[in-house]
This record gives C-alpha cells, structure tokens and sequence, in this order.
C-alpha cells in the first residue's frame, strides 16, 4: 500500500493503529459486520477507529486495509509512506504538528480521572482534591501533561499503555489517571474496583480532548487529505455520539 | 606408619585398585612402578583421601583415616602431595601458594608461614622467586615450588605422582636431587615415577602394580637384578641389570 | 471473578492471537539464530585473519579495511537497541527492497544476531589449539582451506552453548520487531492486554508461553549438543582395539 | 528543514531529558551488572556444589533440593521477558516492600543479570583447571576455601569479556524497567518523539548516544582487564632470576 | 638435498637464529641437540615454511624456497612434519586426518587417498583403528596415525619435532622402532630429540645447537666420544661415552 503513486488512481486506503486501545481501538478474534481484517497479523480490528475509518473508506470509494503497530512505530510507519494515515485515538496539538498533518477532530470527549472505587477520591469533584496525590498519565500524551494542571501533584513518570496504568492504580502505586471518558468508561466496565471522576464545570482540566487523524507531514493541501477532511465533516456529532456508545457496549471486555 | 589392608576401588564398573595390602614405615622410601592404568595413581590418591576407597582400610599411625576417625582436611594437610602437573594455585604468587595452606588449614599467623615458606623456598633454590606470579615460571621451578609448598605443611608422608614427566630432561636433575636430599634427611615418601635409575638409587623399597594389584615388592637390587614374576620382568624389560 | 480465572478467560478468548504470536516469534528465532550463525562464521572467520608479515601493502591495507568495517558492524549492531535498528533498515531500506515487514524482521534479527555471532564464533575461533593450524599448514592446507575444514567445525563446536543462548536470547528479543509491524507472541499478548484492559493476566499468560518456549529449545538443543559430542570424548578409548 | 537540522534541534530542545536518561540507564546498567555479578558468584559457586557419595542422604536431599531451586530461577529469568519480571516482582512485592520503582528498577536488573552471570561464573569455573582444586584439597584446604580462595578468583577472570558483554547488553535491556515507571534514556528518548512526532530523527539521536554509551564501557572495561591479566601472562619469564 | 646458507630468524628483538649454515643430503638421518630455546624448532619450522626467516637462503632440491619460487603450499605438503603435540585433527577420524591432505592439497581421488593413507597407517600398526576419532587414541597410537599422515604427502623429507617427549615412557619404544625403520627405508630425516640412545644408534649426523647457533656437529660417534666444543660436552654430561 503507501501514498507513494501520485499518479495512479489510488484504490486502496491503508489505516494504521495499535489495535489495543479500546474502546478506539482493539482486536478480536472472530469476525463479525463491524470488524476488519488486519492486513498484517492474524485477528480482527474493531473499535470507534475502525468505523470511522469504513465510513471514511466508503465515502471516498476505496479499499480498507488495518495495519496493527506498535505505538512508537506508527509515526515511521506514517512518515515512509507504509501507511496512509492514523486513525488511533490519537490527540493533535502543535507540537505534533511537526511530525504530521492533522485533520480536524473526529470524536471530543471530556477529560476525567480513573480512580479506585473504595477511595475516598471517587467522590472527588475539583482538581485540587488529587493535591498531594500521585497522578500518571500516558506517554508523551496531553494526559500527561495536564496533570501539573493539578495544584500540589505528585506527578508520577508517565507510562506506555492504559491496562499498565490501571494496573499501578490497582496495585496502589498511583492514585489517578488521567483519561478522555470512552477510555475511562471501558476501564471502569472492565475492572469494577475502579470508578471515575467527572469535575464540576470550571473546577476540571483545561485541555483539548479531541481526537484527530494524523496524515504525512506537508500533506494538507493534498488531494487525499481535503477528501479525508470532507468525508469527516460529513460525519455529524450525533452520529459520533451514537457510535462511540455503540462500540463502548461492544467492546470485549464488557461481555 | 602407613598400613593398607584389603584396598579396594571402582570407577563405575572399572576395578582399578583390586585387594591392596601394603605398609610405609617411618623413613622409608617407596618408588611405585608400573604399566600405566594399573592404578599407582589411585593408590596415591586413596591415601590422601583424594579418592574415597569403596573398601579397606588405611591406618595412619594406627588410626584408621577411612573411619570418620579423623579429620579429612587434616589428615589432607599433613600428606603432602606433588601432582604430575605441578598444581600451583595460578593466581597467587610462589610464596602465597607456599603460605595459604599454613595460614588457612593450619592456622599460623602470616609472619609465621612467610618465614617458614621462604625456609623452604630457599631449601629448593626458589627463594628469589617468591614474589614473582606462579605461571611465569618454568615447569621445572614450579615442580620445587610444589615440594616447597608441601613440605610447609610439616608433612609426615610426601607423595610423588610422576613429578619429572612432564619437565624438559634437563629440569629432571635437579629435581630429582632435591628428592634426594629429602630422603637422605629422613622424609617418609612414596614416588611413582619412571625414572628407574631413582628408583634404584634412593629407594628403600620397590613396588611393582599391574591391573589394580601389587605383583612384587622388594629393594631395588632385588626388583631389578632378580625379579621372581615374569609381568615384573616384562615391563622393566631394558631396565633390567641382568640384561645390560 | 478469580485471577486464574481471569487467566483462562482471556486464554481461551485470545489463544488464536497468542498461537500465532508464537509461530511468528519462533520463526524469527529460528530463522534469525540459524542465518545469524551463519553470518557470525563468516564475519567471524574473516575476523580472524589478521595483516601477516608476509603481505604486500595492498593486501595489507585491504585487510585492515576489511577488519574495520566488520568492527563497525559488529559495533553498531550490538551497541543500540534492536528497536531503533529496526525502524532505520526497514524504513531505510523499503523504497530499494520493496520488503515486507516479516521478511525485513527476519532479515534484522539475523543481522542483528550476527553481530553477536561474529564475537562467539571468534572466540569459539581462538579457543581452537593452535597445534591444530600447525597441523594443517604442515600438509601444505591453505589459509581457507584451514578454515573451513579445521578451526571451524571445531570453534562450532566449542561455541555450541552460546549459541543455544542466543537462540534463547533471540525469542525474547523479537518483540522489539513489533516496531515495524510484526506481530510477535509479545505484541499480541499485549493487543489482549489492550483490549480488554487485564495486564496482569495477560502478561502471566505471555510469560507462561515464553517460559515453555524458552526451556523446551534450550533442553532440545542441549540434547542435540550432547547427542553431537558423545562420541568425540576426550578419554582414551581402545576403539577397534577388539577388532 | 533537513534531517540533521531536525536532528540538532531536538537535541537542543531535549538534551536535559536525554541527559536524565543516560544518568538511569547507567546507574542500573552498572549497578545491575556489579550486584548480578555478585548474585551470579554465590549462584554459580553454589550450583558447582554437586551432592557426592560420601554424603549423608540428608546432604545429599538438601543439595538435590538447592540445585533444583537455583535452576528454576535461573530458567525463570532467562526464560520471561524482563519487562514482565519487572511487572510481576514490582507489584507483586510492592505492598510487602513499598520500594520505589528505581529502587524495584535496581533489584530486577540485578537479580535478571544474576541469572545470566550464574551461567556465566559456573562456566568459568568448569574452565578453571581440575588441576587447581586438587591442589588446594591436596593441602587440605576446605571445599569452600577453595572455592573462595582458588577457584572464584580465576574463573572470574576467565569469565571476564562475558560480564563486559553483559553490562553492554544491560544499558541497552535497562529500557524494559521503563514498564514500571523508571525514566531510563530510552524512554526518554521516547517521550520526545512522541512529544514531537518525530521518531526517525529521536532514534537517531538514541542510537548515537547509546553507541557512545556502549563503545566507551566495553573500551574502558577491556582496557582494565589487559590490565588485569598483564603481570600473569602464561609464557615462562624468568622472574627474578636478576636477583 | 637441502641447503641453508646464512639463516636468520628473530622474535621482535630476540635472536633465535643467528647465521645458521646447514646442509641435508639425501637419505641421511639427522638429530638436532640442544638446550631449551636454542631454536631447534625454529629450524625445524623455517625449513617447513611454518616461520618465514627474516635472512638468508633455504635451497630445496637446489631451488631457494625463500625467493617465491616456489609454491608455499606444496613445499609444506612434501615436507613432513611430526609435532610434539601430535596435532591430528580433533574432528576427525584416523583415516581423514591422513586423507585430508592428500584430497585438498594433492588433488588425489578421495578412493586413491584412502588406498594409500591405509597403506601407511597398516604401516604404522593403525589401520584397525582407521574410523576411530582421533580424540580416543593414546598419545602413543596419536604419534603413529601423526607420521602416517605426513608418509601420505609423498616426503623429501621428513621433520621430527621431540615426536617422543609428550609420551609415556612405555610408548616411546614402539615410536622410536617406527622411525628406526624409515630411516633404514632411506628416508631423509631431521629429529629433534632429547633421546640420545636413538641419536646414536640412528642418526648419520648428529648437530648440536646452542642460543641459536650450531656449535658442532659430526657423526654420532664422534659427537658422544669425542666432543671438541667444551658447550657440546657440557650439555651432554651424562650422556657422554667416555664418562660411562
Ligand atoms: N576419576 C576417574 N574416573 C574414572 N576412571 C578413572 C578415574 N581415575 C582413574 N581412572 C581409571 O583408572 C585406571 C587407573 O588409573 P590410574 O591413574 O590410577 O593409573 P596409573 O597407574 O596412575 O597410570 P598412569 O601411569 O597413566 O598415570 C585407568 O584405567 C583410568 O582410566
Ligand atoms: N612465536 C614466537 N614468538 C616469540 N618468541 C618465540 C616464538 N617461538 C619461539 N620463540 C622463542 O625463541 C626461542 C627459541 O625457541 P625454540 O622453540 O626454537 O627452541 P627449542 O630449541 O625448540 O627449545 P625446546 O627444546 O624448549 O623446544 C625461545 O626463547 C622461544 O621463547
Ligand atoms: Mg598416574
Ligand atoms: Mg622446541
């Protein structure tokens, strides 16, 4: 696959996600109408990711292939053209601006905190009772760098995935974790010693929550990007709400 | 001093020490002989407990070592032992090779073993050696480190396994007069070796070995002028005076 | 619900991943210890030749170009982490190659393993008697001929247990391929993981299946060695003495 | 902007989180390397303890059972992922030791490079001549004087380029701790490409400093052990013969 | 036969051969003498090739193999050489150590290679012991399967490095009878030996060196009886005639 021939018609559109990051994003092993195939390993991809980028497909006429990569690999995989976007649960901010082209977000979400259910901090409701409290967050992410949002945190080393952070505050290691909700919903669904945090209004993060589909760097005025940006925009809000609510009902580990 | 009574060792199911009986008296002298395989060296071992005899018994000064008598590591210290491959600790100098079975097994103070190390060391002619690393010597100054090193331990019994067989034939000499010289000042020893012309000269008994038994013992006019067993006679063969 | 429990859930849920998983890592393990040996004796060998007094300039200079380059390889290889190899020859080589990431992982880890080859085998090369050598230069052998025939098969030999090692060594690494598409047993323990939010399950499993896999090659390969020296011991055996 | 330009200007903008990781990754390569020896010694001199007729049936059970124990482990952590070990032994022993995750970083790196040094240590001490221990026994010495006194000391020199190969492999293995939240450079390394969406020229920029970080150790510890090994050379000089 | 003029051969700053003038015809048996590290292998290895000389010249059959004249490789092949250390080759068996050569090297057919190799080793008394690995023979029966793979090459000249002194006294006989019987075949030979009973009965020429230089030589008989260097007479001591 790859964006590599400008001059032929383009048939195919090659997605890349890590495929474990539900509820965005993960694999199955049998295939059912709503998953993929993934192009290079066995089992099959579902996810809020997935549908979005069959709807995507299908609005531009092509061909869907999922490639499952590891997230230090899927901005390599972008960047020599092994794939022709990310649709990952992936947030945009300027930064990353420099190592790809963003479209504009694709689901918004709000940002709370997982925390353990027999905690005092599940009745918490402001950013300042997680003062003194070690809060992690997501590597290289905003969800980490929200956390110095928190007066007085301990802000702890960040980490790759979600199930390892859940693991530490399961294991009493840390206190919160910063997360977008459809991630946290799914935690929570799955691990019910767990429970979320919503903050009031104007008590909670300042922070961009979006979710954007990342296209090579200096693609923008592309032809393929401009089709991407209308398919999505063609998408409206409450069929995003629909289908987050949806694929967060489905997700594996709610059965 | 030493006396075996129906000695008895097995390698799996190779006997190689079949029935041994055989005495040591104080100031004797032993030179063993004999084809190689026929278990010299086992007998050796089984006397300094390097190999644990499957039969028998070996006294020691009327105590018996195969008991649980006595102290192995003791008992070890005090049979001096000289191997073949000389066996020098590589990693310590000639005169700590010389002190740290004094110092550990014995238990003297360091000053001590040092002054008693270089008594001996100078016995050998290695004294202006004992600073120097123990694998940069050659093979026939390692071998008197060896005897230096064993004679520190107040031996009463040295042991020889081929100490000259693997020394270049002019090192030979002079090891063999350092072993001489022991005998002439009473030291209780017993060589294996093939130097016949030692054998005849130093010791006080010939012992000859073959498949595991003793075939004949006795001084070394009679072993080489006289042998009564033909095995005997087969194998000191171009050694034997009556031929020459 | 139990963490045994949990454990078998998620097993039978995702056993097809984990199977597959494990048929991709032995793949790269295999192949990438057997073509990384194969390497390592090449550059192992060639390691060994060294500028003899003998030499004109020419052959001189060139030898020691030659030990040069191979040093920088062996450096390079062995001093960074196989993730970042990984991602600069795949990306870095795709656009001449045209590779598929399972050939391109096959291709990395053996190069990769051939560096670390090239230092068993060399010292595999130098643990060989040097009587050894004398013997086949006093027949008129040469220099290749030698080598192959001689200091080879015996540094092969002696270097056996590291290999086994780097085979072990080798199951466990390729989960850094996961960085260029590669869905090894790690990478699809971890998509488990991921999608249903259980680590600590999911990594025992992983753990478990590494465990089999690690001990099972290590015990068939160390029969295999025994099997090759038996006959070959250093005692002296009166063979044919009843013939 | 061109590749090294992107390249400098990540260094310039991340240097002091690069900087940060060097520092992790090195205190637990070498920390990880000297207490892994350590563990390695005791493990491998104890697995050198093989039950022997003379023995009581008690000895000889206790033996048995020790010898059975330290294969596990060894076979444990060779055979599982490090990062997994890491999971495992930093959760599952945090409530008894509320370590902190350097501290759990420290003791895994140790105990994981414990059981490739026990290999490492046995192995030199099977290549340490029979000759040697004969002679300490033959001087009476006991079983664990030997070992200590004789034997250790020169298996350790035997064994000496394979610990040096083993921290190597530690500064780059020391990437796994990052699954426990230490911030080793890799990770580092990590957190910038991510920040920046830049991996290629952050890989980049790890590999150069981990290839300095390896070349510089390897050299400095290959130099100590020519140092090391210099007065003991195995030719004959005849020392002192001046005197 | 050979002819070597002026030789010269130094390890960096140590002299082993200082102008070594030295000749071989054809059919004479030769025994090189001497103290350790008076550069009796280095003669031996430079006329092999083994050591390239830093001077001098080496006339094989009249051509100077030192000139590239020569091809290196079959120089070595027809000049046979009997190590100390045996040197068979560990990884195989008895008949292709003694195959090998004549395959790679001569270019024979393997079938002729086998024909011929177990002719020599029939020679030797090894030919039962053809496909045993060369690891399980004794140190004895290794030297026998050593000379009959250098009797494969087809020899001008055979080259004995102290072929006896790794080996049990019992073995150094029927080692000794082996050459005693290719000399008397005619073959050309150098030996190096510490044997002086075989230097005497054998050798056409005995040549004594020292710290690099061949201080005498002349036929055994006057060598043992009559040394006129005091160094010769030195070194043989014991061995000398006139003092038995
Ligand atoms: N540890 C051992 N295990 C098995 N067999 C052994 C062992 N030690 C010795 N043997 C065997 O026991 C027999 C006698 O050996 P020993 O070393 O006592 O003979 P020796 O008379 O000293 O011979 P040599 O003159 O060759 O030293 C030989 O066949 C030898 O192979
Ligand atoms: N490859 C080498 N490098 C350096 N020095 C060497 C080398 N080979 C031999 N020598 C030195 O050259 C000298 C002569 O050695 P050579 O082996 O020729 O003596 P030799 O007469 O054969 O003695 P020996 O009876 O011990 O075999 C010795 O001092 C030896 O240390
Ligand atoms: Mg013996
Ligand atoms: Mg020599």
């Amino acid at each position: 696959g790859g964006s590599d021939s400008s001059s032929e018609e383009k048939t195919t559109l090659v997605v890349g996600m890590e495929c474990n990051y539900a509820p965005f994003n993960w694999t199955v092993t049998e295939e059912s109408d709503t998953t993929m195939p993934i192009e290079n390993a066995s089992g099959y991809a579902d996810g809020y990711d997935v549908q979005i980028a069959k709807m995507i497909a299908e609005e531009l006429g092509m061909d869907l292939q999922i490639k499952k990569i590891a997230w230090d690999g899927l901005q390599p995989a972008l960047e020599s053209g092994e794939i022709d976007m990310i649709i990952a649960g992936m947030t945009a901010d300027e930064e990353r601006e420099q190592g790809a082209d963003f479209t504009t977000p694709y689901y918004e979400s709000e940002m709370v905190m997982i925390v353990r259910a027999d905690d005092a901090l599940a009745n918490a409701t402001t950013l300042e009772d997680f003062s003194g409290k070690n809060v992690v967050g997501q590597i290289s992410t905003t969800y980490d760098e929200v956390i110095d949002q928190i007066p007085g945190v301990n802000h702890v080393t960040p980490l790759k995935s979600y199930p390892e952070m859940i693991n530490a505050l399961q294991q009493n290691v840390v206190d919160g974790i910063t997360a977008e909700l459809p991630v946290a919903t799914g935690a929570v669904e799955a691990n019910p010693d767990l429970a979320i945090v919503h903050f009031d209004e104007g008590h909670g993060f300042e922070a961009d929550t979006s979710v954007s589909i990342a296209l090579p760097e200096g693609s923008r005025d592309g032809d393929l990007f401009k089709k991407i940006q209308e398919a999505l925009d063609n998408i409206d809000e409450q069929t995003r709400q629909d289908l987050m609510l949806e694929v967060t009902q489905r997700q594996p580990a709610s059965v | 001093m030493i006396e075996i009574k129906n000695l008895k060792k097995s390698f799996d199911n190779l006997e190689v020490l079949k029935s041994i009986d055989f005495h040591v008296d104080k100031g004797e002298v032993i030179t063993l002989i004999g084809a190689s395989g026929s278990g010299k060296s086992t007998l050796l071992r089984c006397i300094n407990l390097l190999e644990i005899p499957d039969g028998g018994e070996i006294l020691m000064e009327g105590k018996n070592i195969l008991k649980g008598e006595i102290d192995v590591n003791q008992h070890r210290a005090h049979v001096g032992m000289v191997f073949q491959s000389f066996n020098l600790f590589d990693n310590k100098t000639v005169l700590e090779n010389c002190t740290i079975g004094q110092i550990k097994v014995l238990k003297r103070d360091k000053k001590e073993a040092e002054k008693i190390a270089l008594d001996f060391l100078d016995k050998v002619g290695m004294k202006e050696f004992a600073h120097a690393g123990s694998t940069q010597l050659s093979g026939g100054q390692k071998q008197r480190v060896a005897i230096a090193r064993a004679l520190c331990m107040d031996p009463k019994v040295l042991l020889f396994d081929e100490p000259t067989s693997a020394l270049d034939p002019e090192m030979v000499g002079g090891i063999l007069d350092v072993m001489k010289e022991l005998a002439a000042e009473g030291m209780t020893m017993i060589v294996v070796t093939h130097e016949m012309q030692f054998a005849k000269d130093v010791s006080s008994r010939v012992v000859f070995m073959d498949k595991g038994v003793i075939v004949e013992e006795g001084t070394p006019d009679r072993i080489f002028n006289n042998p009564t067993e033909e095995r005997t006679r087969e194998f000191l063969g171009r050694y034997l005076e009556t031929e020459n | 619900m139990g963490f045994f429990e949990t454990v078998k859930e998620i097993f039978l849920q995702y056993y097809p991943l984990f199977w597959d998983g494990v048929q991709v890592t032995m793949l790269l393990a295999l192949s990438g210890t057997i073509l990384g040996l194969f390497i390592g004796l090449v550059v192992g060998a060639l390691k060994a030749i060294k500028p003899e007094p003998r030499d004109s300039g020419l052959v001189k200079a060139l030898k020691r170009i030659m030990g040069f380059i191979l040093s920088v390889y062996i450096e390079f290889f062995r001093g960074t982490p196989m993730m970042v190899q990984a991602v600069f020859l795949f990306y870095g080589l795709k656009p001449y190659l045209g590779w598929s990431p399972m050939v391109a992982g096959v291709c990395i880890i053996s190069v990769n393993t051939g560096a670390y080859m090239a230092e068993i085998i060399r010292s595999g090369i130098q643990s060989v008697d040097r009587g050894q050598i004398e013997g086949a230069r006093s027949i008129g052998m040469t220099n290749v001929q030698t080598m192959f025939s001689i200091v080879l098969p015996q540094a092969l030999r002696n270097a056996f247990p590291a290999v086994i090692n780097e085979f072990v060594i080798n199951i466990k690494d390729s989960s850094m391929l996961s960085v260029i598409m590669v869905a090894d047993l790690f990478f699809q323990g971890n998509s488990a993981a991921g999608s249903l939010f259980k680590y600590t399950e999911t990594f025992f499993i992983i753990a478990l299946i590494y465990l089999c896999l690690t001990f099972i090659t290590s015990r068939v390969l160390m029969y295999i060695e025994k099997r090759m020296n038996a006959p070959k011991k250093n005692n002296i055996v009166k063979a044919g003495e009843a013939a």
